[in-house]
């Protein structure tokens, strides 16, 4: 009878980065089995970053999944049929320095690392140099290489997304000297998206997929102690990681809209979106997010 | 003859046993003059692969479903190398033209690394295919270019033997140019595996499926568990060093005729 | 049929080291019998493998043409048994392999005839020697093996009996001999020793030196089997040298 | 004489320019039916070379910077290996024991992907030894092999016509030994170079530095730019090519004495 | 000192494809005067090889031992000049380089004496000429001239003069023999020719068939230079002859 059960599930092909906890909703959705509750059945998508998974995306490959704000505009503007329906966390980066640099200004001539040129963390440090006016030596790297040259004494500060600013917290290797909070209080970062063809074809499917992101979401808000043990056995990330950097997470399944307009410009100007395929930055994000079905679930 | 023959396998045993010794030693010392927490020793290394074997890996999956899916791979992709590498390194060896008239396109190819192939790989193929693609492209190149550079070391006058006996062109190049070329063509397969296997990494870096050795240690780096990664390192070494003897083991029975050198 | 082989006006050029050409064979002709034992003389370096390897087709003449049986030579239409004057054994086969590879190729292998012909010469033994573990004679006999073993309607052989003995020679020699009397196959030789071509051919050819031209012909007119210490088989030697010594280069 | 050659290299370049316009027909069809925005055309990729070339990369770095990066890092991975993998070729072709008794260290290595020695590699190594390094474990092994392979393959009476000379082992291993297995060392060292320059990107994904063709593959990866990217890879592949005809012509020059082999 | 090399109860065993053991050597023993010129002649494949190859230090025997100047075999410290019975020419040097390789290895090369001995084999014309561009005698006249050009204190031959007409030969016959009557070198010749034998030995050591042993020693005792015609040497030849074809294996 189970197994009949299980016939009748739809599959829906889910894309994740494999470590990130930005994308928690996931993890604690699929261990909690809330996707076979809506009669859904979760195939695991695991990709190393955004890109690979955004060209998976596009080969037809997935149906939904999680990803970084930034990956998702760039494939949308190179005419992925990707629509984001609701946030996967606000925030969730931050600037970890060498313990002799005490503050942000002290970064002036500094080599600073980021995950590379098409992550949100290089937009945001951008925006740190315009601000203070700081001339910092920036370099990218690979995000998970950036704790080990911090620790080699390479580079003397980095950005990163977490868990991988905590991991050199917790090493002794460094200490939080600025967050992306500091920097654009509750900005987007990584985003739930369907594909237009699902939400298209079958809407109730989309509609269910969001029912259960919010509901891991709301889930992670009211029990943040189990979520984190959730995420720490799904990825082998420590606890005491995962402890460290939970307080720079804002758990907000609403997307920030404003925020995402404040990137789109700024990703052109660095030549990383080409302005023409964005003529008119108002009318891209309208067709990038989509948060009626988001409206609907929080309705019922 | 069998006695003198364990006796020396034996002695390569314990020789084999001596150096892996001086190398776990060297380790050791090494992680102690360096101490960084990410640079494990052999212990933390020996503790990391019991988990593993014991537990599977953090997302409960298990070595052997690791070692299959990525050998599997690996082996389809440098069978399709071996059934493309062999037939036409042996054209190209002996019709230079052809390979002279290609060279511009193939040659470029044979540079261009397995991870830029990635994109590509995802948008024009789907499923096992992407990885086949990945691992050939490592794989292809040394087999044929050894079976080339083996077409060329033949004696000619073992061809003038064949062709005297009115064989036809497909006897010549299978009975005097190919089994000429055997030796090169095996030293070829064994590169063309290592390549193959290097490449792994880069062909699970495409992501989407949870199982493979090159995946584990990608996600490993993402833990920044260094033990962890050295474990699906020396199980990548220590699954090559098996395909790398069962080699061997071929070439020693194909090869008996040959005299040994020695100075 | 006549003419088993028939050469005509065939001159030979290589390019040497330097992009010079080098004529090896000046405008050669003479034609063999079938069924007959024509043996070539002449000195070092004169241009008597080339003509051989033009014969087997193995090499085209620069000018003149071949004809072997009537057409060009082919040896995918005429069964050929060459044996070379350089090594020429598979180093990755052992001795009953070697034998065998001719038939093997034609298709008609038969163990039987693999082993009349290792018995014909003296190698019984040695069936499954590799070639480096075989002296220098024995690998020769390997070779003369693998060539008559395909039953060829034209044998070509040069200097096949250079690395035997006198005795394994004269058995050799003996065999050789009964073969052709037995089948009267056409058999073409290169041989240094003069003993060896007037002891078994029909017709000595002797080469000028390079560029090759015949520059006499003489007609074997002794009964079978020969006798090698008789005035007249003397005479025919001593022939032959003296025309060869005409032609030896200056050293 | 020279006459013919040119004609014959006039012939060898015009086939090669008619496989190259097939190939890019095909690429152009590909691109139709495909018709997706990851897959550019021909003229995209020519376009985006165009920009690359006059205005540099997004960071505006210059092609050339890139190049020379690159270039310079291969090179000096590859010369490591070409110094270590000949002498070690030789000595463990010759000395069948001494690679018996190290193989169970020395195989396992071969295998192991480069990707998978970053982490190692920054913990262990600064600066140029890091990209030196990952591209000396590409290139190393093949060299190695092809050497002792080669080694194999010398006619042991020439040997002997050494020693009766009175020659000391060096003089056998050079004279005779060596050049006798130059041609597969030579296919070796192109093999080398070829899984060397694969090995870029692996090396450049340590970051740090802003230049090299590897990086700029990864840089428009991330930007999901495939027409940069294959820019880049087209770029690996034609300096590759160049740095393979360059060995061709040495080879040519080394190996006037080689019969060609042909049916 | 009166011996130049002294071979004493020398067997050697070799093994063969199937893992039994093949004697070669039969507790041979035998010795060379110093300035003496000595021929083997034997069957094929009766251990002639393996001989000349154990005085040259190139090979062990399995019991019994070999000094050359009183000492083990050290191509290191004689200066040996041999003629390999197979092609034994580096493909990838031309006839210069070739014949310059033992000076190169002596470290005293000299143009001079390379000139000298290409002259001596008759191939001034083909010096930049490679092995494959070559006529077999013209391969061996290179291994030849290449064993010379060290000024050997020893020199060992093993069927030098095989692919050679008759004519060169003859020159290289008397090349050899001025050679040693001017420097008194020791020699040892392996040859089939017994009439070569004659010529040119002092003695001539006739082998038993496989494994070898001393068949028969014979002195000739003939002035030099020697006259082929002579009743004397045809006498010498016939006796030879008459041991070989007692060691004949029965083919
Ligand atoms: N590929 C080649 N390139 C240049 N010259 C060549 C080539 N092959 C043969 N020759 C030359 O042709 C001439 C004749 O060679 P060939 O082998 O026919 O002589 P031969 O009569 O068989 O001599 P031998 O009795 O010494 O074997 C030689 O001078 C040789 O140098
Ligand atoms: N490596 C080896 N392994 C096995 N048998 C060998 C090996 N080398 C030589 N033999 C055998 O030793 C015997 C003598 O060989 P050798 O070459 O000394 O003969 P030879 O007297 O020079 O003959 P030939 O006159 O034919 O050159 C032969 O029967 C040969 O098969
Ligand atoms: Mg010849
Ligand atoms: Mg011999």
């Amino acid at each position: 009878e189970v197994k009949r059960e299980a016939e009748k599930l739809t599959p829906v092909r889910i894309g994740y980065i494999s470590t990130d906890i930005h994308h928690l909703a996931f993890f604690v959705a699929y261990y909690k089995g809330w996707y076979e509750e809506e009669g859904i059945k979760p195939v695991r998508m695991e990709y190393l970053y955004g890109m690979p998974e955004m060209m998976a995306f596009k080969a037809g490959e997935l149906d939904a999944g999680y990803v970084g704000i930034v990956p998702a505009i760039i494939a949308k503007a190179k005419g992925a049929n990707l629509v984001v329906v609701a946030s996967a966390n606000l925030e969730g980066s931050a600037i970890v320095a060498k313990p002799e640099i005490k503050n942000v200004f002290e970064l002036d001539g500094k080599t600073v690392g980021t995950p590379g040129l098409g992550s949100i963390q290089d937009c945001m440090i951008r925006m740190v140099e315009e601000r203070f006016n700081l001339r910092m030596n920036v370099k990218h790297y690979k995000f998970s290489d950036l704790p080990l040259l911090l620790g080699r004494g390479e580079i003397d500060a980095y950005i990163d997304w977490e868990p991988f600013c905590a991991e050199a917290v917790i090493k002794k290797i460094g200490h939080i000297i600025y967050t992306s909070h500091d920097i654009l209080p509750n900005h987007q970062c990584c985003v739930f998206y369907v594909s237009g063809k699902l939400l298209k074809e079958k809407p109730e499917i989309a509609k269910k997929l969001v029912r259960v992101h919010v509901k891991a979401m709301r889930f992670i808000r009211e029990n943040p102690e189990e979520a984190k043990k959730i995420f720490s056995e799904m990825t082998g990330k420590p606890l005491n990681v995962v402890d460290e950097c939970w307080g720079r997470m804002v758990w907000d399944y609403h997307v920030n809209v404003k925020s995402i307009k404040i990137f789109v410009p700024f990703l052109i100007e660095q030549g990383k979106v080409s302005a023409r395929d964005i003529s008119d930055v108002d009318r891209f994000v309208e067709s990038l997010v989509n948060t009626k079905l988001l409206a609907e679930v929080e309705k019922s | 003859m069998a006695s003198k023959f364990l006796g020396k396998s034996y002695k390569t045993f314990l020789n084999n046993f001596v150096s892996l010794t001086i190398f776990l030693f060297l380790w050791e010392i090494l992680s102690i003059t360096i101490s960084s927490p990410f640079f494990p020793n052999p212990l933390d290394v020996w503790e990391a692969f019991l988990i593993l074997l014991l537990k599977g890996d953090v997302e409960g999956i298990s070595l052997t479903t690791h070692i299959v899916a990525s050998v599997s791979r690996v082996l389809l992709g440098f069978g399709l190398a071996v059934v493309t590498g062999i037939p036409l390194g042996l054209v190209m060896g002996l019709k230079r033209v052809a390979y002279g008239s290609v060279r511009s396109i193939l040659e470029p190819l044979r540079f261009i690394p397995p991870i830029a192939w990635i994109p590509l790989a995802i948008i024009l193929l789907t499923g096992c295919a992407r990885y086949m693609l990945i691992i050939w492209l490592g794989a292809f190149f040394p087999i044929l270019l050894n079976t080339m550079a083996g077409v060329q070391t033949v004696n000619p006058t073992l061809i003038d033997v064949a062709k005297v006996f009115g064989a036809d062109k497909k006897t010549i190049v299978v009975k005097t140019v190919f089994s000429n070329a055997l030796p090169e063509v095996f030293a070829g397969m064994r590169i063309g595996l290592g390549v193959g296997w290097m490449c792994i990494v880069a062909a699970e870096m495409i992501g989407g499926e949870m199982a493979g050795l090159g995946w584990l240690i990608l996600k490993y780096g993402e833990l920044l568990n260094v033990s962890g990664m050295i474990v699906g390192m020396v199980l990548i070494g220590i699954i090559g060093l098996l395909m790398n003897e069962t080699f061997l083991r071929v070439e020693k029975r194909v090869f008996r005729w040959r005299r040994e050198v020695t100075l | 049929m006549k003419y088993k082989v028939e050469v005509e006006k065939v001159s030979k050029f290589f390019v040497n080291p330097n992009g010079e050409r080098l004529q090896v064979l000046d405008n050669i002709s003479f034609k063999v019998y079938d069924g007959e034992f024509l043996c070539f003389v002449g000195p070092s370096g004169c241009g008597k493998t080339t003509l051989l390897r033009i014969i087997a087709g193995l090499e085209k003449p620069s000018s003149g043409r071949v004809r072997v049986e009537g057409e060009t030579p082919n040896p995918k239409k005429i069964r050929i048994g060459f044996v070379f004057q350089e090594e020429a054994l598979f180093p990755w086969r052992n001795v009953w392999d070697n034998i065998k590879f001719g038939l093997e190729v034609r298709g008609n292998y038969n163990p039987k005839i693999v082993e009349d012909v290792v018995r014909l010469v003296g190698l019984e033994n040695f069936k499954s020697y590799y070639p480096h573990q075989l002296s220098g004679g024995m690998r020769k006999r390997v070779a003369i093996a693998r060539a008559l073993a395909v039953n060829p309607s034209i044998i070509l052989m040069d200097e096949p009996f250079g690395d035997l003995d006198a005795q394994t020679r004269w058995i050799m020699h003996k065999e050789l001999y009964s073969i052709h009397e037995k089948l009267k196959k056409t058999t073409i030789l290169v041989t240094h020793n003069v003993e060896e071509a007037v002891y078994l051919a029909d017709r000595v050819l002797v080469l000028t030196r390079r560029p090759a031209k015949v520059k006499k012909e003489i007609f074997i007119g002794l009964e079978r089997p020969r006798n090698k210490l008789s005035s007249q088989f003397i005479r025919f030697r001593e022939e032959i040298i003296g025309f060869l010594r005409e032609e030896v280069p200056e050293i």
